[in-house]
């Protein structure tokens, strides 16, 4: 553990760091796994938050992402297979002082944990949930994973994947949720600044993080990561701002005359046909339209934030109560209703 | 005309009816006023497990049942000695519980063809001799109640109608000289809003008193005195899931946790959530969960949090908490889990009792995760027992698991409210930031063998815990043999050594037969226990309200008797935790039929053992 | 139960009838609730199907609609609360001769139950699920459901309900589901045409009930189905055709200039520019706008069927596995790899 | 050089060394030409938990152990003869379960300063006199692997650093005369399509037997001869992984019932998905479903069709799928459980074993809900229990669970392969279409208590089923208190009824201690008692596979010693479920260390108590 900056002697804390952020226990990823990257990112990130580490509170699931908590100096519950948004909504509903990370798997976020990750989603639990998803189970050795793509051979699935895959950022559109982003481990640039957004959140956030299992779902999402493709393929999303990619920003997002998306070269339609992106939208209708576009991502994928909105906050209506009652109080509860006296 | 009063020690009455007769009601009135009277009581509803079965059927009635008497009550009572009846539906469905000699008071109105049909009668039971081995009473109630509030301005038909209920009351009230002005207030008091109804109510109670005055049809009024051998203070009826709230509410308090109640709504449980949410005024908060699991997961977030958490659910739910509950042994955060037993298996009877659980909150889990497992006896009780779950869960940092039925959660008797200073206050103790320079020891143990609890906001004891084996001390994953050993050990030795009282026994001089009740049954082994001796016999009785760990002296207990009698409503639960704990050859009398144990039924075994 | 009509003497057996899937048990809900008329809607609609009852398969879950199994004179499981669409996969996959139709409350489906529901449509399981949305929980007597609307009042929710609801055609459409539609029990020929096309889908159908609870949530669609308000809020969809409503289908709905479907007088836009409804199109951008035309059913709101597309189907792919190996295939397996022989 | 051959009774080896150098495939390639020279032989891999742990360290160490033998063979070895160390953190983190005097063979190319340091040594041990107790063969294998593939042309310098498995194995392969065309043979089938590799893997084996042969360093070979107490059959090698899966299959395959395993991954129990889903064309479809509560329920589902319904787990998933074996109870449908036990509590130690989920299996679902539990104690004995288990479950309409863990599942032994006309057909008996016009009664009951299975598609038989309680025969929905008890009986008398076999009692003439295992401590048992005979103990064995109901003379049994040693991977599991049933006072010998029990523990226990 390292050292504790927030228990001075008396003058501001000295800013944090990255180190503040790095526990003592060794990372156990495989050489190459996405999720040091990742790990990475989110230790070089929470400085910013301007948060001591103490009142940050990581929570994760069953599986090689559930071992984040492990590396976080803050405090971190390792929690069972796929109920880390229900472990983060107790303490969240009673601990409004607290920034709260969940970080989950594709199989425990989708499969066992499907859920309570819609039901987080839906109340708008302030929470900023951390979806690694490798499209593969990699804790228990490569079996397949509900974002596993049609025909994907694994130890579970010899002949092949034959059910059709969760979009998780349709699936949390449709489960009502307020934020909704995409970014990739490769990317520290974008997770950051993901990141920041999610964090910055007044709710619930779900950030989905393509995530390289290099051991057994290897290159996955090299159409979006290798230097040659990732230009041609990364639709990046950016609020208020016509939806354009690859290299040279020659192709877009537009609406063709049946309603439908569709990619487009700007050089075809001009670029006021060009959808604005626009992820304050009340209705996710555009957001979902998106997530949509992609069926796989091999081929152009929007990444970024496809929705980010307000709305009332789990836990935040009614009294506060985090305080208990006074005896007094307690006494006349006990007291009320009728009564009579022996004596 | 005058009538004879002849004095009862105690008595039972059992209103039944349609559901639409407002049985419940009655039955509640009744109470109160017997309660102001001074009478020891204990009640009883009974609902149908239809949301709305058809008026009239058999699947329709609801039953109240109150048992009251001149000394301390020990349950709702067997066999009603008198039955109210308002429907055929409702003669029928109680009549196999009343012993021969039974008074039963028909609402006679409601014997018509259609109804008798509705209730699979052949012919009527009032006509047909069926009925000769009872005292009936024959009241045409709805038409008395009608002629009542004829007169009242602005009161409908519907209003008329719908107060027979409150006719029956005033019988029975005068039948048993129950004090009328707690009714009347009351009266006032709930319909004030609409004065045609509160008059209307008022008319069919008075007229139902004035009915029993002066009908020839009930020639003897019955006196139950006050009971006197009742402790001061101050009372009021609860049930055990208000007992249930209360005890939670007061562990908050004394605490100083806020209380957080993760809850799944299942028949009977859901009524705890109910009762918890209308207290947001108390640092409490409700939250329905999505689903069982979840709701276990919510508490135990919430522990991890510092905050007290509890969850709350019946039979199937359990099942599904288990995997959450086997962490939080891991984890050893404190964690309060109340299991609201119902008959099972499965989805089994919902709204019936049953004591079918204890060995899954004992083993429901995968490997070694001992816990604390506690029963209330009696549905005061259910306070004392929430109250302790809650110190025992903090002291130790371990999940409890509190096992409470649907008898003691829907039955109602009188409680002595506790003072509040004299309930002890509960230290969280959490661990405080170190300034020693030394690493944070997660999982190093005080002379309870508890582990600090340290949580988010303390500066400088960061610490990550979790499901996987950790190291003995510092908490980290481990997967060393013998580490995991000792820390098996560990936590089983810090719940077998969790203090709890002895087994407080009544023993009659020379007894040999020892009864020895677990959880709701306390009452009817204790009254069974009771009616044996009257009867002539001597006989020990003993109840436990801790299953895990027993009371230290168990074994002595039961060694010092010939023969152990242990009755269940399941199929020998306990019996098989005293006889592998102690190797004494106990004897099971089990009940599994959906209802408590009758103290009739205790005092036949007792007496067949004598 | 009825006499058995495919049991007949040789002859071709007389059409079934109503009485046919009318079994001998009391019904046993509330008077006036919402599940008789469905209830008896499918009762009678069963025959169209002509499978012999004892082909056809409700697998039901807890609660007041749960108890649909009961009263069908076929082959019925009563299973546990949110789990019927598990027990329905496990038939569903190795008994594809039968017809199997799922029945399942809001709390059932969406709360306990969600997990296996999205898994269902993802996979494209060959089910018709009938969810009886009546926004409450009526077997336990008046709970807030995840569809109870904001604010109402239960005995859980004493202040009101503070969660934001599921819309369960949207939250289908996020799972992949391939036909969702929507309907009302007081409608019955809508229900029979609803389930006639459900029925026709080859594939996980889910049917959204608008039901009515007369007890504990009285009225909650009666926007829909009160005859003076009916005809200015239920927007019929129908493929194919322009999206056209209120009592001289005066009003409609076209796409704003912002991307957003927005309701419209005809007269001010014209015939034209109403959106035509396609249910057909894989991309469930359309449908997944018209899910969220209406927060609440208190407002126009769309009845019909939403997606109606081909996947395959779960448990079709691979071999059929509708039978055992023989006897020597054992034999050959048992002897596979590296034996060896002592005598 | 010529060189002393000494005859031996029993070896364990054990390959050790980090994840990537192959250390399986060593002692699989060694099992095999065991097997072929006829010796009886036990195996058993030691994974990392890891998935790719960091090469050279400790956490990345993996171990393959092989006991063999002139006689049978009961485990797979408690503490190795020979230990091979492919590296620093091989040797340390097997070093201490070897006994002083063991041969040591290491790698001394991998005893590099980084590799120590890897390890966290301090100091080099082949140098510090740290191993001056055991014999110890410093072997260059790196150099001399390098070396003997030199030549090979297109054979890389990463083909050379791969193929020292192949040397160490041809090492040992001398050392004890196991015949080399086995592996050779392999070496050409495996990598026929890549010469120069299969060329390089060969040069490296034989290069391992020539050294040996020629080498000062090892002076004596060992003869193991062959085991002349086997049956005479046809065998193979199987661990209790493709035991099971092969049982199952043989079972669908007798019953003519389509099998439909739906399972969620989890270790160890993974592997049977993974297994049974690469043979569709038996019949069998496998579903990796959402969770464990749906891979339950579609089981159920499926056994609802008529269907052979099958779901596997480990701890933490049985927790889940209770409230639907509940479900199975009340439905009393065919239904198989498997679960492949692993330590505990909570996600506890998921690669290591143990035998904590036997009181959670009999009590582990709320409400009384029996079934039948068994378990297998040795790998090949999983298919016979797998084959049971079935028979059982269709017999008797019940869910029946199956107790292995990950021991078995793990280990390998040879299994003599079942002729298939001597399997036994299983007659599903489906309820036929009745012509008589009775109404069908799903609650009816044969000679067994077991209800009829009448699947969808018979005509007339349509019929309905839940979890609520069922009216006995006709099995309506019923609330009545004394139907739920004869329902709550009957199912607890079926069960009762199932019938088992006697347990066979391996007792010496004056035996006065009773040495009582159950699940995978069989060879154990036996072995650990082989050896306490062969010190002049009298000693009685015997092994319950029937946990539920437990074989009918137990109590007899249990009463005819003296003494009771009942050892187990649990806090005392068996144990208790013996002393509450029969009152006698049995000893526990628990060990909780996430390893299998060993033959000395036995031995050690036994002689404690002679
Ligand atoms: C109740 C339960 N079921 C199953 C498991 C086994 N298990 C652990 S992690 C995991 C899935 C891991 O996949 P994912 O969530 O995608 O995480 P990854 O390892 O790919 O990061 C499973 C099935 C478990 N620990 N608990
Ligand atoms: C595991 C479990 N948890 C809770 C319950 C209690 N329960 C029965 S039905 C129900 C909800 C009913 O609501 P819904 O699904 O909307 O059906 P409705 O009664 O409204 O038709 C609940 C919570 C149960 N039977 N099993
Ligand atoms: S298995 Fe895959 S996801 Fe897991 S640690 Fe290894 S590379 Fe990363
Ligand atoms: S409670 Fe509501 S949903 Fe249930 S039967 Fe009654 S009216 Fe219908
Ligand atoms: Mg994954
Ligand atoms: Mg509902």
């Amino acid at each position: 553990m390292s050292a504790v900056k927030t228990n001075g002697n008396g003058g501001a804390p000295p800013a944090l760091t990255k180190a503040d952020f790095q526990s003592d226990q060794e990372t156990r990823w495989c050489p190459g796994c996405g999720d040091y990257a990742v790990l990475s990112a989110v230790q070089q990130f929470m400085p910013e938050l301007d948060i001591p580490p103490e009142r940050i509170v990581f929570i994760t699931g069953i599986g090689c992402a559930g071992r984040f908590a492990y590396y976080m100096n803050t405090y971190g519950l390792h929690g069972i297979h796929g109920r880390a948004p229900a472990l983060a909504t107790g303490l969240a509903s009673t601990r409004p002082d607290l920034s709260i990370w969940v970080v989950s798997g594709d199989g425990d976020a989708l499969s066992i944990g499907g859920n309570h990750l819609i039901h987080a989603l839906r109340r708008n639990v302030p929470l900023k949930i951390l979806l690694f998803n490798n499209q593969v189970y990699g804790l228990t050795k490569g079996q397949a994973s509900p974002t596993s793509g049609i025909g994907m051979v694994t130890k579970s699935t010899p002949f092949g994947v034959s059910d059709h895959p969760f979009n998780p950022v349709a699936l949390a559109l449709g489960a009502e949720a307020t934020f909704v982003a995409r970014t990739i481990d490769r990317d520290r640039r974008h997770v950051t600044e993901v990141l920041r957004r999610a964090a910055r959140h007044d709710g619930a956030a779900l950030v989905e993080i393509y995530q390289n299992c290099p051991v057994f779902n290897d290159g996955a999402f090299s159409a979006l990561t290798e230097k040659d493709v990732k230009d041609q393929n990364q639709i990046r999303l950016e609020h208020g701002k016509p939806i354009r990619f690859g290299a040279e920003d020659e192709r877009g997002v537009a609406r063709a005359p049946d309603g439908h998306l569709a990619i487009v070269d700007v050089a075809d339609v001009g670029e006021d046909a060009l959808i604005v992106h626009d992820s304050h939208r009340m209705d996710p209708g555009l957001a979902f339209s998106l997530a949509r576009l992609a069926d796989d991502p091999t081929e152009p994928t929007p990444i970024g934030i496809f929705r980010e909105v307000q709305r009332p906050v789990f836990g935040r209506t009614g009294p506060a109560r985090t305080q208990t009652a006074s005896d007094e109080q307690l006494e006349e509860l006990l007291l009320s209703g009728d009564t009579w006296t022996v004596t | 005309m005058s009538k004879t009063i002849e004095e009862r020690e105690r008595v039972i009455v059992r209103f039944a009816g349609d559901s639409g007769d407002g049985m419940q009601l009655a039955g509640s009135r009744f109470t109160d006023a017997t309660a102001a009277l001074g009478n020891d009581l204990a009640t009883l509803p009974n609902f149908p497990a239809e949301i709305r079965a058809p008026a009239g059927t058999l699947a329709g009635v609801s039953a109240f049942q109150i048992h009251f008497a001149s000394r301390d009550i020990l349950t709702p009572g067997d066999a009603p000695n008198v039955l109210v009846a308002m429907n055929p539906a409702a003669l029928k469905s109680n009549l196999a519980e009343l012993d021969r000699g039974a008074t039963i008071i028909v609402n006679e109105d409601a014997f018509s063809k259609r109804n008798l049909e509705k209730a699979d009668y052949d012919a009527n039971p009032l006509e047909d001799g069926s009925l000769s081995g009872y005292r009936v009473h024959r009241i045409p109630m709805t038409t008395l109640t009608a002629r009542a509030v004829e007169g009242i301005e602005e009161a409908s038909s519907r209003d008329a109608g719908r107060a027979k209920n409150l006719f029956a009351l005033g019988v029975l009230s005068w039948l048993y000289g129950r004090p009328t002005e707690v009714t009347q207030h009351w009266i006032e008091q709930k319909f004030g809003r609409n004065p045609a109804v509160a008059e209307a109510n008022l008319a069919a109670f008075n007229a139902g008193w004035s009915f029993g005055e002066t009908t020839e049809l009930l020639d003897v009024q019955y006196r139950v005195n006050p009971a006197t051998d009742v402790a001061a203070g101050t009372y009021r009826t609860v049930n055990g899931t208000t007992a249930l709230a209360l005890g939670l509410i007061a562990a908050s308090v004394r605490s100083g946790l806020p209380l957080l109640l993760a809850s799944y709504p299942i028949t009977p449980a859901s009524e705890l959530l109910h009762e918890l949410s209308r207290h947001a005024g108390f640092g409490v908060r409700t939250i329905q969960a999505e689903d069982e699991i979840a709701a276990a997961g919510m508490a135990l977030g919430a522990a991890f949090g510092g905050r007290l958490g509890v969850t709350a659910t019946s039979g199937p739910g359990m099942d599904l908490k288990e995997e959450t509950i086997g962490l939080a042994v891991a984890l050893e955060l404190p964690m309060v889990v109340i299991d609201v037993q119902r008959a099972g298996p499965s989805t089994g009877m919902p709204t019936k009792t049953e004591q079918s659980d204890l060995l899954m909150a004992l083993h429901g889990r995968h490997g070694e995760s001992p816990l604390p497992v506690i029963a209330p006896s009696t549905s005061g009780g259910c306070f004392a027992a929430a109250f302790e779950a809650v110190q025992l869960a903090i002291r130790y940092r371990t999940p409890v698991i509190l096992l409470s039925d649907t008898f003691l959660a829907s039955s109602s008797e009188p409680w002595r409210v506790p003072v509040v200073s004299d309930l002890p206050a509960i230290d969280p103790a959490f661990a405080r930031a170190g300034g020693n320079g030394e690493p944070f020891q997660p999982y190093s143990r005080d002379d309870h063998l508890a582990r600090p609890w340290a949580i988010p906001g303390t500066p400088g004891l960061q610490h990550r815990i979790g499901g996987l084996e950790k190291t003995d001390g510092s908490g980290n994953i481990s997967y060393e043999p013998a580490n995991h050993e000792r820390m098996t050990e560990l936590r089983a030795a810090k719940v077998a050594g969790i203090e709890v009282p002895p087994l407080e026994v009544e023993a009659d001089a020379g007894a040999e037969l020892l009864v020895l009740g677990w959880g709701s049954s306390e009452g009817a082994v204790r009254a069974g226990a009771r009616r044996a001796r009257l009867n002539g016999h001597a006989v020990a009785c003993a109840h436990i309200r801790h299953l895990n760990p027993l009371p230290p002296n168990t074994g002595e207990v039961l060694r010092s008797f010939d023969r152990v009698l242990v009755p269940e409503m399941n199929s020998g639960q306990l019996a098989q935790i005293l006889r592998a704990k102690y190797l004494v050859d106990v004897e099971s009398f089990c009940k599994v039929q959906g209802r408590p144990l009758f103290a009739a039924e205790i005092e036949r075994e007792i007496e067949a053992r004598a």
